[in-house]
């Protein structure tokens, strides 16, 4: 249950810092906590107490018991796909920087309306 | 004036949460679909590490989704930061002191072929393609720590991220041949333990730990910023 | 089969004009004359058949043209009007850029025009309908400058007339499972009252902005205006009358005299609100019109009073008045296209159409000025022209009828008509010949034509009416009304009947009797008409101008009444919606955290609906 | 005649083109023509046999709830169609459009956006939907920084902040669906929620919550009212090949999940009305912020947000032909929107300014491209003899047939909207056509445009008449949306 | 062993609200790596091996390297 405190309060704050930091890299900190959040909310879904991890390196492991192993799955793809989104912010933020000078949110305005 | 409103939003969205957590509790085998992974992964697809087994077969078609999302976060990184102009006050990178420069160059090989053990032994051991990939990519930013003017040419990554890709398709359209269903296991799967065990995952895993690892060498070059000067428009 | 053919050349030619005017302007404009006069000749054949042919399935719902005495009607004028204006606008247009551009779109509008008329199902006049007003939208804003407003004006008009029939057609469609107008027509009594009274409401707001009834005429004026004026003789010679054959269809063929006469809200029968909307229409614009300075405002404002006299002919619901309502319909159809001609052939001479700059070309052009003569003799209802006729009809039948409210605002407005013809005629041919126009030449042969043959049907059916009547008769037969004996010169009514002869003959007495006085009078002796004198001295000839603001003490009265109110209506509702976009496109504000707060805020929303209050 | 060449075939192509890009630079921009005519042939070629009967594709040959399986049923393959033949149309557009900055990158990502949007409307298991939907975003940020301006990065990072936000949600509604009921399969998903809650009246909370994430994730990326402020930004900023392209088929992916989720997976009907008003204010919020817009990108773009909410009050009116006429509208604004942005490009290309009072005059310099805007522009509000009388009659004609009178007020509102949406599309078509024009030399639109203006003229004029055929494929498709247990039966077994 | 997760998860939320507030980005950037790398812990408590290792070594080492190489780029304070 502690878990899903943790992943969920992740979330929360990265949603947090989405909403009222105006700095972007600050932001694209907070999408990466969310990111984290969601991974751990997954696994934590995945888990059975007393459960052992889902690979046969010794022989006489009994399958019944193990973790599921598809929230791994998930989460593998979604680490990466987090970092993909990760790198194209960084970069888009590196040329705003280098087009306004500033990376606050609050100043780069003029696409409105 | 907006911290309120944000505040006031996510509490009623964590309550919101909340409520839906009730209905998954924690620590109880909740999945309809998870235990036939682990009671028949082995005899199904012959590797020992289940999630492996997931990964690459169950649910190949998302890791082929996956290749392309990291493709694409290559391609979009390098169209962004392709017209960059080069910088007027680019310092001249501090050249490494000493202790970095040897110990950089020491463990440099160490940490590359941990990461290619990594994905070598995908199916058999915890770890795989993107881990190693991974590994490997750490490897070459050490490598770059000590010798940032390093020239290494963008062009040779790219073919061989395009090459390992096109490689993943092409084993999927060979299992579509011989399984006669797309990304079906086609290779003989051998005795489970074995290094050459679990027919076409071990080959998929070679090829996207090779990519994962030049792509993320690529970003991370492009990002060190020392040879955007062959990018200037 | 002959409808098809007579469609696919109308629709054909229109696009072959436009390839032809690739080669060559001669050849477009032969080809186009040519083109007219078959669809002419087809309609002419076409004469007292009753066809109908399915030609098409859209949507597995059945498309079908159908041809009988009220479409056969409004099919002669169309055709007749649009190869008029084609001649005169061979020579009008002569010197004009993108004449394929105008060719094409003057042909597609008559070929809609028709296919509208001969439209068998509400699908297909609707499909028509919508092609009609996006090709005259397009022709409207063809010279450049203020046309493009008026355009615009025309076309939001026009679409939201044309969306409220939409609604009804599919209302329609849903009760009866069917578009066809015969089928609905036998079946409208199965419906519901207020039903009849909805689809009433809707369809008269679709035919009363495109026949410009007072509520909904805002675009009339300045379309007519600022068209090219061959069009506009056509806009308000017969696109017009579109809305009037709607009106029609809805009054008689869909919901029959019957259901008509029994609709009511609380009380007042709807066809006597149409009737004093038609009496606003006649008043009203009838006093704006006197005093508009530019010719064609003039012509435009006295249309929509024209319109207000059909309307009130039509919904009267007596066979008299529908007769006269028709009759008023074809007479204005003929007069009013005149005016045009003669005022463009005007324009064409002077360059200007402004009135209180013209003056005394009446011996410089005086073709035209007889045919402008005739036509506003037909306008104001002199006898022996058809104007004449059709206000005698529509007269007697609201005498008979005995609203003497009606007649009386019919009476001023004849009068009003009476004071803005006299304006046209004199401000342009009588008065003064100003500096600039001494050496204006004739109209060239092509306009005079038109005009020529236009006089000679006003006087035609001015004085054998019988002609025209008997199909008008023949086609209120068709709508369900008891025929009127019609004879070639009038009509034989118990109470009074109407005999052109005998006009005809006082007439001839008057004359006579003025002729003989003259000719006892004492010797004439004519003066040159810039010699006069003003309190002994000289007057030098540019001060003779004196025609300008006419009626200034009557201007005084109802100067309050000329405020178009409606107009203004309009404008301001136009800029509420500007500033209401304005307030609203301010939601984007650029800011990302504000965007990202929407999310999370409609996710909260969704939340608290669902627990707060429980709404799904 | 396996469907899974619909995706592998444009994906391989995506690889392989830094390999042709090393034999010679020219060859690489004619390979998403080429692979999208592959795709839209191959799925003309695919509809009769699945209006006879779905196909279901297991990937891996594993049996079903455990393996992933595409979908292709009439719903998916008229989508396919779709996406290939105006990819196809716009990647012919572009082959002489794309001049300057890196061609091979834009080609690959414009090929990769294409397969993620084939691949997201064939998938039959929502984590691949996600996945799909990844690819289709991470591409389309890249696409709209593809010009490098200080304008295109703004719009790109906003895009992307809301994007990944959107991302998040999605996963987190994946995520609470799996811990609820422990599958990823849709037809499996569907069925056990049918047998857990088919009886309830109103939809349980613990169901309520995954499909508000759900609804918000794949709402972003379908632009729904308070979820649409990327939309403007982006489409204004992005090339006009890419806007056309987003603007035609990206934001209708969003609305097809989010369809996908009520009809198939959740089968709640009990919350289609409150979907209805939200398609009508983002039609009355579109409409009303295009009427009073300078730049013309950033009207055609809030038209796009006004259009698609017609399509989904169309959709979430709940009756057969209303859906069959939402999908036909889908299909005429992916056609004409395409075909205004394709006219556009060349207009702002020649004229170097994206204002419309910039167009004075240009009917008579570029009469092809004028041409195209107008027919695009008619089919949009709907006029008669073009493709969108057609699909806003039977909207009309559905919304009246349920006879509430919410439904008859909302739509006397889409009417309204018509007319505002009529008003400011004309006063663009006046101001090329009836203006006189300032600046001098402006050449005509090449042959490759005028060839992708052609097509695009001839299939909406087409459909504008003679609609029947595709209409029997829409009401197939309609069917297969309004019908849970059959998607289950035919996937499951 | 559940109070060692409970310390764990406690430290992980301190570290995400430091990352939120910090005013040095670099500060921030290397809080939200310890958050992550925390996570990669957790995970391995999770019995999830396979994602440890994938978030220990993309979560928490590349992308706080990108982040730092990033911040080289632009502006370190806020």
């Amino acid at each position: 249950m502690v878990y899903y405190i943790g992943a969920f309060g992740l979330i929360i704050i990265g949603l947090y810092v989405l909403m009222v930091k105006r700095n972007l890299i600050k932001m694209i900190i907070g999408i990466s906590l969310i990111n984290t959040g969601l991974n751990l909310f997954l696994i934590s879904v995945g888990f059975i107490k007393l459960g052992t991890a889902p690979i046969f390196s010794k022989p006489g492991l009994n399958p019944k018991i193990m973790v599921d192993p598809l929230p791994q799955a998930m989460v593998l793809t979604a680490i990466v796909i987090s970092v993909a989104t990760l790198a194209m912010a960084l970069a888009l933020a590196i040329r705003l920087y280098e087009h306004h000078g500033t990376l606050d949110m609050g100043k780069i305005k003029d696409q409105k309306w | 004036m907006k911290k309120i409103i944000a505040i006031l939003f996510l509490l009623v969205l964590s309550y919101g949460i909340y409520l839906s957590i009730n209905s998954i509790p924690f620590g109880v085998s909740k999945t309809k679909v998870g235990n036939y992974y682990n009671l028949n992964g082995v005899k199904d697809t012959g590797a020992n590490n289940i999630v492996t087994a997931v990964v690459l077969n169950y649910r190949g078609f998302d890791t082929l989704g996956e290749v392309t999302v990291l493709f694409l976060a290559v391609l979009g990184f390098s169209t962004i930061l392709f017209t960059m102009k080069k910088k007027k006050s680019d310092n001249m990178p501090t050249p490494p002191s000493l202790i970095l420069s040897i110990g950089c160059k020491f463990l440099f090989p160490f940490v590359l072929l941990f990461g290619i053990y990594i994905f070598i032994h995908g199916h058999l051991s915890p770890g795989g393609g993107f881990q190693g990939g991974a590994v490997i990519a750490s490897a070459f930013l050490l490598f770059y720590l000590v010798k940032p003017s390093e020239k290494s040419s963008k062009k040779s990554f790219q073919l061989i991220e395009s090459l390992s890709g096109m490689a993943f398709i092409v084993i999927g359209i060979l299992g579509l041949v011989f399984g006669n269903y797309f990304l079906s296991n086609f290779l003989p799967k051998g005795i489970a333990g074995k290094l050459i065990s679990a027919g076409i995952i071990p080959l998929i895993y070679i090829f996207i730990g090779i990519k994962v690892g030049s792509e993320l060498t690529g970003i991370i070059d492009r990002l060190m910023g020392k040879n955007n000067e062959k990018q200037v428009k | 089969m002959i409808i098809n053919i007579l469609l696919i050349i109308a629709f054909g030619g229109a696009f072959l004009v436009y390839l032809a005017g690739k080669i060559s302007g001669k050849l477009r404009n032969i080809l186009s004359i040519i083109i007219s006069l078959v669809i002419l000749t087809l309609i002419v054949m076409l004469q007292g058949k009753e066809i109908e042919v399915n030609y098409f399935h859209f949507f597995n719902f059945p498309l079908m043209f159908r041809i009988n005495v009220l479409s056969w009607f409004f099919a002669l004028l169309i055709s007749f009007l649009t190869t008029l204006s084609l001649i005169f606008s061979l020579n009008y247009m002569k010197g004009k850029e993108n004449l394929d551009f105008y060719y094409l779109m003057l042909l597609l509008v008559n070929a809609s025009m028709l296919a509208i008329v001969l439209s068998g199902d509400l699908l297909s006049f609707y499909i028509f309908w919508e092609t009609m007003s996006w090709s005259t939208f397009l022709l409207i804003s063809y010279n450049k400058g203020k046309a493009i407003n008026a355009a615009l004006k025309y076309i939001i008009m026009s679409i939201a007339g044309s969306l409220a029939m939409l609604l009804a057609i599919i209302l329609i469609y849903i009760k009866f499972q069917s578009f066809d107008i015969l089928f609905i027509s036998t079946h409208i009594n199965m419906s519901s009252q207020n039903f009849a009274i909805l689809i009433f409401l809707l369809l008269s707001i679709g035919f009363g902005v495109k026949s410009a009834i007072v509520p909904l005429h805002a675009w009339l004026p300045d379309a007519h205006a600022e068209a090219p004026s061959p069009f506009s003789a056509i806009l308000s010679g017969i696109l017009i009358k579109m809305g009037i054959y709607g009106f029609l269809l809805l009054f008689y063929v869909i919901l029959g005299l019957k259901i008509l006469l029994s609709l009511n809200i609380w009380g007042i029968k709807l066809n006597y609100i149409f009737a004093l909307l038609g009496a606003i229409s006649v008043l009203v614009p009838s006093m704006i019109a006197i005093f508009q300075t530019d010719a064609k405002r003039v012509l435009a404002w006295s249309s929509i009073g024209q319109i207000g006299y059909i309307a009130i002919g039509i919904t009267i619901g007596s066979s008299i008045g529908t007769a006269g309502g028709l009759f008023h319909l074809f007479s204005h159809t003929i007069f009013k296209a005149l005016l045009f001609f003669s005022i463009a052939a005007v324009e064409y001479r002077t360059g200007t159409r402004d009135l209180n700059k013209l003056g005394g070309l009446m011996k410089k052009m005086p073709i035209v000025f007889i045919g402008c003569l005739i036509s506003v003799l037909g306008l104001i209802g002199i006898p022996l022209t058809n104007g004449f006729v059709s206000k005698w009809l529509i007269y007697k039948a609201l005498f008979l009828n005995q609203n003497y409210f009606l007649l009386f605002i019919a009476l001023i407005s004849t009068w009003a008509a009476i004071l803005y013809g006299f304006k046209i005629l004199h401000h342009i041919f009588l008065g003064q010949l100003s500096q600039e126009h001494i050496k204006v030449k004739k109209a060239p042969l092509g306009m005079q034509i038109p005009i020529m043959i236009l006089s000679f049907l006003v006087l035609l059916f001015g004085i054998f009416p019988g002609l025209a009547l008997k199909t008008i008769n023949k086609l209120i037969v068709n709508i369900g009304f008891k025929s009127l004996s019609v004879n070639l010169f009038g009509i034989v009514s118990e109470t009074g009947p109407l005999n052109i002869i005998n006009i005809f003959a006082g007439l001839m007495a008057i004359l006579l009797l003025i002729i003989i006085v003259f000719k006892l009078g004492k010797k004439k002796t004519n003066i040159k008409q810039d010699d006069n004198y003003a309190a002994g001295s000289y007057i030098p000839i540019d001060k003779y101008h004196f025609t300008s603001n006419f009626y200034a003490p009557l201007f005084g009265i109802i100067k309050p009444l000329l405020i178009d109110h409606i107009d203004n209506f309009y404008l301001w509702v136009a800029n509420r919606i500007r500033s209401l976009s304005d307030k609203v496109r301010k939601i984007y504000c650029g800011n990302v955290n504000v965007y990202v707060i929407y999310i999370i805020g409609f996710a909260a929303l969704l939340i608290i609906l669902k627990i707060g209050l429980k709404l799904w | 005649m396996n469907p899974v060449y619909l995706i592998i075939i444009p994906l391989l192509s995506a690889f392989s083109i830094p390999l042709f890009g090393l034999i010679s630079k020219k060859l690489v921009k004619f390979i998403p023509p080429l692979a999208m005519l592959f795709n839209a042939v191959y799925a003309i070629l695919l509809i009769p046999q699945i209006l006879k009967k779905p196909i279901v594709v297991l990937m891996g040959g594993y049996s079903l709830p455990f393996g992933i399986n595409l979908f292709v049923g009439p719903l998916g393959i008229i989508f396919t169609g779709v996406i290939a033949i105006i990819g196809f149309i716009v990647s012919f557009y572009a082959i002489n459009y794309i001049k300057e900055g890196d061609k091979e990158k834009y080609h690959m990502l414009y090929l990769l956006l294409l397969t993620g949007a084939t691949g997201a409307v064939l998938t039959g298991d929502i984590f691949n939907l996600f996945v799909f939907c990844e690819i289709l975003c991470i591409s389309s940020f890249a696409l709209v920084a593809d010009l490098g301006d200080k304008r295109s990065i703004e719009s790109s990072v906003k895009y992307l902040i809301q994007g990944s936000v959107g991302s998040g949600f999605m996963l987190l509604g994946i995520g609470l669906l799996y811990g609820q009921f422990g599958t990823l399969n849709m037809a499996h998903l569907a069925q056990i929620i049918t047998e857990k809650y088919g009886a309830a009246q109103s939809i349980p909370i613990d169901l309520f919550i995954p499909f508000v994430f759900v609804i918000i994730g794949f709402g972003i990326e379908g632009s729904i009212f308070p979820l649409n402020a990327w939309l403007p930004d982006a489409h204004s900023s992005a090339p006009s090949t890419i806007s056309a392209v987003l603007s035609g088929l990206a934001i209708e992916i969003g609305l097809y999940a989010i369809i996908r989720f009520v009809f198939t997976i959740f089968g709640i009907t009990s919350i289609l009305p409150a979907l209805a008003i939200l398609g009508l204010i983002t039609l009355v919020i579109g409409e009303i912020t295009a009427f009073a817009q300078a730049n013309i990108k950033r009207m055609l773009a809030y038209s796009s947000i006004g259009q698609l909410g017609l399509i989904f009050f169309a959709i979430s009116i709940g009756t057969s032909e209303a859906i069959t006429g939402g999908l036909f509208q889908f299909l005429t604004h992916a056609f004409s929107k395409a075909l205004l942005f394709l006219s556009v490009g060349y207009m702002i290309y020649r004229t170097k300014s994206m204002e419309i009072s910039s167009f004075k005059g240009i009917g008579k310099k570029m009469p092809f491209a004028s041409l195209a805007f107008l027919i695009g522009s008619f089919s949009l509000v709907g006029l008669p003899l073009f493709m969108g009388f057609s699909s806003k009659f039977i909207i009309v004609k559905s919304a009246i047939l349920k006879n509430s009178t919410l439904f008859n007020i909302l739509i006397m509102v889409v009417l309204l909207c018509t007319i505002i949406e009529g008003a400011y599309f004309f006063k663009v078509i006046q101001t090329i056509y009836f203006k006189k024009s300032n600046n001098i030399e402006i050449k005509k639109a090449p042959a490759t445009a005028v060839i992708a203006f052609f097509i695009l003229i001839i299939i909406i004029i087409g459909l504008g008449i003679y609609p029947n055929e595709v209409f029997k494929i829409l009401q197939c498709g309609a069917t297969e949306l309004l019908d849970k247990s059959q998607y289950i039966r035919s996937v499951l077994g | 062993m559940i109070y060692f997760t409970i310390i764990l998860i406690s430290i992980m939320l301190l570290c995400g609200i430091i990352a939120a507030i910090s005013k040095d980005l670099l500060f921030a950037v290397i809080a939200a790596g310890m958050a992550s790398f925390i996570t990669a812990i957790l995970f391995v408590f999770l019995q999830a091996p396979d994602v440890a290792m994938a978030e220990a070594s993309i979560g928490a080492a590349l992308v706080t390297a990108l982040f730092v190489l990033a911040l080289k780029k632009t502006k370190r304070s806020e």
